[in-house]
């Protein structure tokens, strides 16, 4: 099949290589670019082993990823422009957005490095450390951090922004913020995009908002309820509603037009007292004379 | 409620809720007596507890 | 309430709420009429905006 | 209260509430009136407005 | 709602509320009844507690 | 509820509710479809503003 | 909310709420079916409980 008139030498290797991405491109119904920057080897090896079932990774060279690109069709280009820096592959037989998902839920806190951007706000909060008095309260303050010693321990004393998002952090700030265990960077799989039956998928497209689903259900279900009720369309669901309607509008009925029924007498009964404990209430006011010793309480 | 209010005026009085008495009362009043309506209040109340009712109404009457 | 579920019926279906459908209505249900709870009935719900009426709550509405 | 639940019948019957009437009214329900309380409520109620009391009511009787 | 009042009638009337039961009410109002409503309110009463149901409305909390 | 659920996707769809319709959404989820509840639910929508009965709160104004 | 009234649809009726049934319920309603949403739709509820929102539905105040 291969057709060799190249005048470099492509190793061996390399072509078995971009064969094999091919081949994975073509059995999957759908792969992604993902970015495993700052992944440590031994991590990433663990989490290649958690997505057993779930999806293939595929680490391999940007230069090899490309040309397998370009040799496959139209579509897969689409990908080229989310090749970055350390790049892996990801296949699947999963749904994209179920991918996305279960790549987000795999990302976990991670110390930062010195000389590494801060990816947002990086704040220390006020409170107790686990650390004994010792040289470590002067590295702490060195580094911005306002720490004291109180009860024979080192405390933080107020929160403190020690840098900014998009800021470098320091070698010595990074591991000061490493030692008080505070890891800024999230480490993961960062899903880039997907491409399914030709179409791309990217993040903002991917990421599920599960409390608009649920409260789109809630209000469904409402919807689906007021709807059988107001239109009295009787089901074990919503009988009991419905029943409870029209029994309230009978009461209303009875009771805002005066009609004497038993079942609604003793109500109607209670209106008229109050209302005339109202009245003589509003009589006494102006003169005690005027109303009842049962009325005067 | 003209027929409601004769009714708790008639039992305060000590009186027996009738016809003829509600009848009597609303007359006094100046105004037209339905006899039907007298009738069904009478019907309505038989088996009523009058003082039972007004009492709950008390309890929960504004001061 | 039977009266009053039969008022609410003729209401509902459209039509005018006299006494002589609501006996109609009472008697295919199997029960006997009392003309007076009829005649009464018609009676109070004579200036009454039925609509309207059902839907207010009756606890809080004022008199 | 016979005397307040007089004077509501009159109200409600679109009546006066006068001395004469809440009179009027308790005799017919066979009570013996007592002219000095008539007088100190037709007084008292002069400037009350008998419909927004009434709606102050707010809290009636259970079902 | 015409078919809930007729049930509602039928019930406190004492009767089984049955597809004829309730189609005879109805037409006795005049309206035109359809069987697959009738239908669908008897399934539905079917193992229903009616004068529970009823109940709720007490209850039941406003819009 | 399935029809109820069905009659809305077909509202939402700018679709009409007709029996067919709702029998062929309800036959496509799998579901066996009862004519009567087919016929019912289009005769309880027949003059029901589906949008303002979606959204109206159903719960009746207590007693 | 087409797909949500598709998806209660075939979860009241008991079956499964997968990408085809939604696709096919949707169509069958004579709607142009939008894969990526259907996919999403079906990767959502595999962490909502559909059962509990049902259930917060009947608790909270109408819509």
């Amino acid at each position: 099949m291969e057709e060799v008139h190249h005048t470099e030498h492509v190793p061996q290797w390399k072509k078995d290589e971009v064969e094999d991405i091919k081949e994975h491109i073509n059995k999957y119904p759908l792969f992604g670019v993902v970015a495993i920057g700052g992944i440590p080897a031994k991590q990433l090896q663990k989490m290649r082993k958690g997505l057993q079932g779930t999806a293939v990774l595929k680490v391999s060279r940007n230069t090899l990823i490309r040309r397998a690109f370009d040799e496959s069709n139209e579509d897969v280009n689409k990908m080229h422009e989310y090749i970055d820096s350390q790049t892996a592959l990801i296949f699947t037989e999963n749904n994209p957005f179920k991918l996305y998902k279960i790549l987000e839920q795999s990302k976990s806190p991670s110390p930062i490095k010195g000389g590494a951007v801060a990816p947002n706000d990086i704040v220390v909060e006020a409170g107790p450390t686990s650390f004994p008095p010792g040289p470590i309260l002067g590295d702490l303050q060195s580094v911005g951090i306002p720490a004291a010693i109180d009860a024979g321990k080192v405390v933080v004393r107020e929160t403190k922004t020690v840098a900014k998002e998009g800021e470098v952090v320091s070698q010595k700030l990074a591991s000061m913020l490493t030692r008080l265990e505070i890891y800024p960077v999230t480490v993961g799989l960062d899903l880039r995009a997907v491409l399914e039956s030709g179409s791309v998928f990217t993040p903002d497209v991917l990421a599920i908002d599960e409390s608009k689903y649920f409260s789109d259900i809630v209000l469904a279900t409402q919807q689906a309820f007021n709807l059988s009720v107001n239109a009295t369309y009787p089901t074990k669901d919503n009988i009991t509603a419905i029943i409870s309607k029209a029994a309230s509008e009978a009461r209303n009925l009875g009771i805002n037009a005066t009609v004497y029924e038993p079942d609604i007498m003793g109500s109607l009964l209670g209106k008229a007292q109050s209302e005339m404990l109202s009245v003589a209430s509003a009589a006494s006011a102006n003169n005690e004379e005027a109303v009842d010793d049962e009325l005067k309480e | 409620m003209e027929y409601i209010y004769a009714a708790l005026l008639l039992h305060k009085a000590g009186k027996d809720v009738t016809e003829e008495a509600i009848t009597a009362v609303l007359e006094a009043a100046g105004t037209e007596v339905n006899d039907a309506r007298a009738k069904a209040l009478v019907a309505a109340l038989e088996d009523v507890d009058i003082e039972e009712a007004m009492a709950t109404a008390a309890v929960a009457a504004p001061a």
